[in-house]
């Protein structure tokens, strides 16, 4: 118990923990519930919560490129993607419980190991990182060491942009 | 020290595997794309984390995640996209009807 | 001479520029599709033909090397940090090197592959799609000739399979598909026991240390140097495995049914037989002439250079089933009535000559078995160049629906004449000295069964005649309405390969020196 | 004194190479000129060999060696080829160059209307080309290959019309029972590849070897057998002369070429050439001999009953080729002479029979003997030249045959009495069936219901003919007893022959006995013709070579069909069968793995994870410390 009180005697801690369960349970809810936009809508809770924690973790540009990204424009085009095409809500197929059941299984075991995993990691101690200024320290590593990724992915991001086009018009009669 | 580093590596491995299991048991591609999302955002935050409590605490756990951010979004856009061509051709956007491969 | 030019990377990557340039053509320009290739395969054939030229004659061992760290697989940290190694790693190569027998192999690939281009006027259909298979089938088997790396011989080896699988099921006769299915099967076991094998051989022999500093960097190499050294002179400190006699007979039991499938060797031949039938011309003629070479050269590069020691005990073994490939071919040979299966059977059974020869352990027969080699390549590939122009015509090429067509097509029929009695050996002709020097080879050690071999000689002089003058001589039959005899086209590559045999039959030296630089070095392990 | 020709009695070979190339190359172009290249090139070989023969003959010039030309090296051996040039080959080029010529000016006329003149041409030019290079080989390899290159043209030549089922036949028969012969030729390079110091095969250096006894003498047996067996494949000794007789299907003058001086002087030349190795192998001298004695008489028996002119001709080749190598095995140095002097008479004798009977067949268009039935008896050159030849075959005095005979008859008679005896018995059979086959041919008496309007051939065919038969008649007189100068010529030795004056007399008796006989039975007026098929069961056998052929067919055709055959069954039941049986186990086991295959990603995923949450327990189970800690 006392472990506990320890970790929650800490604001960062008690912070964390809030922005967690917020995570965790828009997750759990995008699985469980039944309606579309009901899900893209707890995933977005998901992203903003996720925004939080990376706030938490001295991350402020990637916390806000995570909302406008993932909370603003992915939800948005999930949206427009569930508009788009037909849907049945209810799962009136077979269940596929072979499937279901080997899934949630091999699902547990996965989490068991990485769990285990984590629970055995132990780093020597280090000094955390204590960068005031994070987006200009971004900036000047994106524009020199990484310079050439960085142009890859704009690269990527603009054939991924001509390709949704064309794949998404319709075929010209 | 390494304590926080833990929950934040557990949550992340939680996060991954809501995702994982979505991704594997959805029917609607809709979903199956944003389980797909929401593992990535999970590594995301794996990256973030070592970034700061990780072993050579730098600034490039970060970076790496904007990519990964980037990444994602592209793959969103494309997924939907082909999404949308698929439905519009075979009228149903079910992951399990999707078996055209099989011959 | 050459300088700091990459020759051999140049050789080996020349044919990308076909690719490249066929890339960018329109698929439905048959006739500038077809010329392009052909001139694109010149390349490789005059990169070759420079290689072939300056070869050093006096320098044992290889030429021209090239290497690069290709791909490196690190190994469990935990063993390095044990062990006190800075980094514990497989390591492959992208080495490349040629001695006599490679350049020899690689002039014959490049030359076929230029006449297959040319032979492949034939093709009727999707002339782009197969020209550029063409030219990766030529990227492999020039790969493999020139590898100097387990890994590397490895990828390139499976490089020919994949092009060869297309050609055959989309271009082949009636029944493509099965045999395309069959060709790579059998040759995806052979490889999986080539592969097995290489890793025996990785882990026993190619474990070595490099020192940089205070620093030791160990690794698991691919290399054919650093295996040959550690076979011949102990297996390198620590290595995972120990190179036992008892291993060593197990590697070069699993290389010899890897490419005993390749060569083929009885029993595993059936396959061959099916892609002789149904394969199209051109490929044929580099199934034939290069990539059942490929077999045996693996059986050179890796059976009997790595543990000559071994071989010269298991001798007795290779020479009886080189008889029996001889004497099997040729009996069946002797029946059949289709005359591709006829080359087919042959080919085994010339295939049993080299195995002959290398049963011999002496100069003479390891030199037969290199010259059988090559001038098997040829007189196949023509053979089976002057079957398909006879196909073209007639549409048949059964014993039985055809004959005395030396009236309508003289040139081809004397060609095929020629072809034939370079075949069964003909002295002036390139199968002759092969054979001669295998037999003479294989007389001193197994005097009995050089002499049950020479019986092969009379059986090939008898099946060789029956399927060839039923084909040419006699009453004219098979041939309806009026038929030409060859084009231009057809003509050259005919030609050219018929040059290059009575070349090598008349002044066989030519290869010959370039093969004693090959063997030089076994042949003084081995004590002559 | 120095040779003046000898280095470049390579030019020899290069003559009828270069028109066998242009002819090859150029055949349908040249069509009407090629008998002008194929003569002048064999005129130009005889020249160069008579050049070289008559230096030899007035001046006392050393044996020239070449042997520069490296051909290829294996490890210690190395194979140098080149030629050589001593009194044997000079005195064998002479013959064949002859020979050779007589044959390209005779087939201007006989081939005239052929439409395939310049492939006909080309061959013989490679035919001359092959022989005259293993007459001047160096060593015993590059005799072989000529030794092969001369049954390949000889194959082509046979099978010349290749539109007859028969040529085609003959043609295949003729080259596989050669090549019989040839793999044993082969095996006794590899023996003596082997054996000799340094690999040598020169012929120089045999004969050294043979003589300082540096080979065993079992070795020696061996390789002299194997030789034999490649001559008797080539020179048609018994067992292996079945193919000679067939291979009258081709061109006449290349039956001459063959029978006279080419293709089965070949087998009697390579013994000769190989002498010091028979030396050394007494036992198969032996054999030598009575396999020449027996060849010689079988073969004059069968030719006795023989109806096609050609036939009867090839099996007298056969017989006298036994003759000859009955001499060899004699194994003196004065029988080898002789067995030499026999083929350099019979070369000039057997080539004038061939074109004679060629020129009959030229006119008459016909090979029966019973059909011709004296109807050549109005071409006067034919019936004379022909007349000559029968004679000197029949080795009545002072012909040219009479001299060779004699010669060998007097080793044989030195030899054994009973050889000797069993020979005058074939000389008065060669008699009998060259007279049997003269009358046939030309006897007035017979040729009554035949209208008599066969004209001479062209002179193109008669000038050889006269040509031969001049020779016929004094190519005898270089060697005689008393003056045994061709026998001293040739090996350097000095025979002190005697004059047998009983073993002329018996030869020429014995000769006369047999035309007398051929004039009774078959010169008369009112002979009926023969018919092989309805007489008597003997004769029967005797017309058919035993039914040696048969016996072959017997033995080794039929059980290779047999064995190829249950072999074809083997290869596609039992092999395929394995194969397919596997193949099924395979794809039953395809077919389960196959609904693996049903398309549905998910799937494919839940596969994929379940496979990597294993290989991750198991990495984390058994190496996870050292992952997990780091540092």
């Amino acid at each position: 118990m006392s472990s506990i009180t320890q970790f929650f005697s800490s604001s960062e801690h008690v912070i964390f923990f809030v922005l967690a369960l917020g995570a965790i349970s828009g997750a759990v809810f995008m699985i469980t519930l039944s309606k579309l936009v009901h899900m893209i809508l707890s995933l977005a809770v998901t992203f903003l919560s996720l925004a939080g924690l990376y706030v938490l973790l001295n991350a402020e540009f990637v916390a806000f490129a995570q909302v406008l990204i993932y909370a603003g424009a992915v939800t948005i085009l999930m949206m427009f993607g569930i508009m788009l095409t037909k849907h049945e809500d209810a799962e009136d197929k077979a269940k596929r419980p072979r499937h279901r059941m080997l899934l949630g299984v091999s699902i547990t075991l996965l989490f068991a190991v990485l769990f285990l995993a984590i629970q055995q990691l132990s780093l020597p101690a280090q000094d955390a990182l204590q960068a005031d200024n994070n987006t200009e320290a971004i900036g000047e590593q994106l524009f020199t060491l990484h310079v050439i990724p960085f142009e890859l992915v704009s690269l990527l991001l603009t054939v991924a942009f001509i390709g949704s086009i064309i794949v998404a018009k319709k075929e010209a009669e | 020290m390494s304590g926080i580093l833990t929950s934040y590596l557990t949550l992340a491995a939680i996060l991954f595997c809501i995702g994982l299991y979505g991704a594997l048991s959805k029917r609607n591609a809709v979903i199956v794309l944003l389980s797909i999302e929401l593992m990535l955002a999970a590594v995301s935050l794996n990256l973030i984390a070592f970034a700061k409590y990780g072993m050579n605490p730098s600034i490039t756990g970060q970076i790496f995640s904007l990519f990964i951010i980037t990444v994602a979004a592209a793959e969103a856009a494309v997924g939907v996209a082909l999404l949308i061509a698929y439905f519009r051709n075979k009228g149903s956007s079910d992951v399990t009807d999707m078996d055209d491969l099989k011959q | 001479m050459l300088g700091n030019i990459p020759i051999l990377s140049l050789l080996l990557f020349s044919p990308l520029l076909g690719i490249v340039v066929l890339l960018f053509m329109p698929a439905n320009k048959g006739n500038w599709i077809k010329k392009a290739a052909i001139a694109a395969s010149l390349l490789p054939l005059l990169l070759a033909l420079w290689l072939f030229a300056s070869m050093d004659h006096d320098h044992q061992g290889f030429q021209f090397e090239e290497q690069a760290l290709w791909v490196e697989i690190p190994l469990d940290g935990s063993a390095s940090s044990m062990q006190g190694y800075a980094e514990y790693a497989y390591q492959f190569y992208y080495h490349l090197g040629v001695d006599g027998m490679s350049a020899s192999l690689l002039l014959l690939t490049a030359l076929l592959t230029f006449l297959a281009a040319m032979a492949a006027v034939h093709v009727k259909k999707r002339w782009k799609a197969f020209y550029i298979w063409l030219f990766i089938l030529e990227i492999g088997m020039l790969g493999v000739f020139m590898a100097r790396d387990l890994f590397l011989f490895f990828v390139c080896f499976e490089l020919t399979l994949v092009p060869a699988y297309f050609l055959i099921s989309i271009w082949g006769m009636s029944e493509r598909v099965k045999t395309a299915n069959r060709f790579l099967i059998y040759n995806g076991i052979g490889s999986a026991f080539m592969l097995f094998a290489f890793i025996l051989l990785i882990h026993a022999c190619g474990f070595h240390v490099v020192e940089q500093g205070q620093q030791q960097f160990a690794y698991y190499s691919g290399s054919l140097d650093i295996v040959m050294s550690h076979v011949f002179e102990g297996s390198g400190q620590s290595a995972s495995l120990v190179l036992t006699e008892g291993l060593k007979t197990a590697i070069i039991l699993l290389l010899l049914i890897a490419f005993g499938i390749k060569l083929p060797l009885f029993p595993f031949h059936t396959w061959m037989l099916h892609v002789h039938k149904e394969a199209p011309v051109p490929v044929v003629m580099l199934h034939a002439g290069v990539m059942l070479k490929m077999g045996a050269y693996g059986i050179i590069r890796f059976i009997v250079f790595l543990f000559p020691d071994r071989v010269s005990e298991m001798s007795l073994l290779i020479a009886v089933l080189g008889l029996i490939n001889l004497l099997y071919g040729a009996v069946l040979a002797f029946v059949q009535t289709e005359f591709r299966l006829l080359l087919a059977y042959a080919s085994i059974s010339h295939m049993g000559i080299v195995m002959l020869g290398l049963a011999s352990f002496n100069a003479s027969g390891l030199t037969g078995a290199l010259f059988q080699l090559i001038s098997h390549g040829l007189i196949s590939a023509l053979l089976f160049l002057i079957i398909g122009s006879i196909y073209e015509r007639t549409g048949t090429t059964s014993i039985d629906q055809l004959g005395g067509l030396a009236k309508p097509m003289p040139f081809i029929s004397g060609m095929l004449l020629a072809a034939g009695l370079a075949l069964l050996g003909l002295p002036g002709m390139s199968g002759f000295v092969g054979e001669f020097l295998a037999f003479a080879g294989l007389f001193k050690p197994y005097p009995l069964l050089a002499v049950a071999a020479a019986l092969g000689i009379i059986l090939t002089a008898a099946y060789v005649l029956r399927g060839i003058m039923a084909l040419t001589h006699g009453p004219l039959r098979g041939a309806a309405g009026k038929i030409r005899d060859a084009r231009f086209v057809e003509a050259v590559p005919m030609i050219v390969l018929m040059a290059f045999i009575l070349l090598l039959g008349v002044y066989p030296a030519v290869l010959g020196d370039l093969f004693q630089i090959s063997l030089y070095q076994i042949v003084t392990q081995i004590g002559g | 004194m120095e040779s003046v020709y000898s280095p470049y009695a390579w030019l020899i070979l290069l003559f009828p190479f270069v028109a066998f190339v242009l002819l090859i190359a150029f055949g349908r172009q040249l069509h009407r000129l090629s008998p002008w290249i194929g003569t002048f090139a064999a005129f130009a070989s005889f020249v160069i060999a008579a050049l070289l023969f008559g230096e030899r003959i007035a001046y006392d010039v050393p044996d020239y060696s070449w042997a520069e030309f490296r051909w290829l090296n294996a490890g210690e051996a190395s194979f140098q080829f080149g030629f050589e040039v001593n009194a044997l080959t000079a005195f064998m080029l002479f013959i064949v160059a002859l020979v050779a010529l007589a044959v390209n000016v005779y087939s201007a006329g006989y081939m005239k209307s052929d439409e395939r003149l310049s492939a006909f041409y080309c061959y013989l030019a490679l035919f001359s080309f092959a022989m005259l290079g293993l007459v001047l080989s160096e060593n015993l390899l590059q005799l072989f290959i000529f030794w092969e290159l001369v049954g390949v043209s000889s194959f082509l030549l046979i099978g010349f019309w290749f539109v007859k089922p028969e040529a085609k036949a003959a043609a295949k028969k003729a080259f596989i029972i050669t090549r019989i012969g040839d793999v044993a030729l082969f095996i006794a390079i590899w023996v003596l590849f082997w054996r000799m110091p340094g690999h040598g095969l020169g012929f120089t250096s045999i004969h050294n070897a043979f003589h300082t006894n540096v080979i065993s003498a079992e070795a020696a047996s061996w390789i002299a057998l194997l030789i034999f067996i490649g001559a008797m494949g080539k020179s048609a000794q018994f067992p292996l002369f079945t193919w000679l007789p067939d291979a009258m299907t081709g061109p006449t003058p290349i039956s001459a070429l063959i029978h006279a001086a080419t293709m089965v002087a070949a087998g009697v030349f390579l013994v000769a050439r190989t002498y010091d190795v028979f030396l050394a192998a007494p036992a198969v001298l032996d054999a030598v001999l009575w396999i020449g004695i027996i060849t010689a008489l079988l073969a004059a028996v069968i030719a006795a009953v023989q109806t096609d002119v050609k036939r009867v001709l090839a099996f007298s080749t056969v017989s006298q080729l036994g003759f000859m190598m009955t001499a060899l095995g004699v194994g003196t140095w004065a029988a080898y002479a002789s067995g030499l002097f026999h083929l350099h008479t019979h070369a000039f004798f057997k080539a004038l029979l061939f074109l004679g009977a060629g020129s009959i067949i030229h006119v008459l268009g016909e090979q029966d003997i019973g059909r011709i039935n004296g109807a050549g008896h109005t071409m006067r050159i034919t019936k004379w030249t022909f007349a000559v030849g029968a004679l000197a075959l029949s080795g009545l005095f002072p012909f040219a045959g009479f001299w060779s005979k004699e010669a060998i008859l007097a080793e044989v008679w030195n030899r054994s009495v009973t050889l000797f005896a069993v020979s005058i018995v074939l000389t008065a059979l060669t008699a009998f069936y060259m007279s049997r086959l003269y009358f046939y041919l030309f006897s007035k008496n017979r040729s009554r219901q035949t209208s008599s309007s066969a004209k001479e051939s062209p002179w193109t065919m008669t000038i050889p003919m006269i040509g031969l038969a001049v020779l016929s008649v004094t190519a005898g007189l270089i060697h005689m007893p008393h003056l045994p100068w061709l026998g001293e010529w040739l090996t350097g030795l000095s025979f002190d022959t005697d004059l047998h004056v009983m073993i002329m007399i018996a030869s020429n008796l014995s000769a006369l006995i047999g035309i007398g006989i051929g004039y009774l039975l078959y010169g008369r007026t009112g002979q009926q013709a023969e018919d092989a098929a309805s007489s008597s069961r003997w004769r029967r056998l005797i017309y058919h070579q035993f039914y040696i052929d048969d016996i072959y067919a017997w033995l080794f055709v039929k059980p290779l069909r047999g064995a190829g055959l249950l072999l074809r069954w083997f290869d596609r039941v039992m092999i395929s069968g394995a194969v397919h049986g596997t193949a099924a186990l395979i794809s039953a086991v395809g077919r389960g793995a196959a609904r693996l295959q049903h398309g549905q990603l998910q799937g494919y995923g839940l596969v994929f994870l379940i496979g990597a949450v294993i290989l991750a327990a198991i990495l984390f189970m058994v190496a996870g410390r050292s992952y997990f800690h780091v540092g």
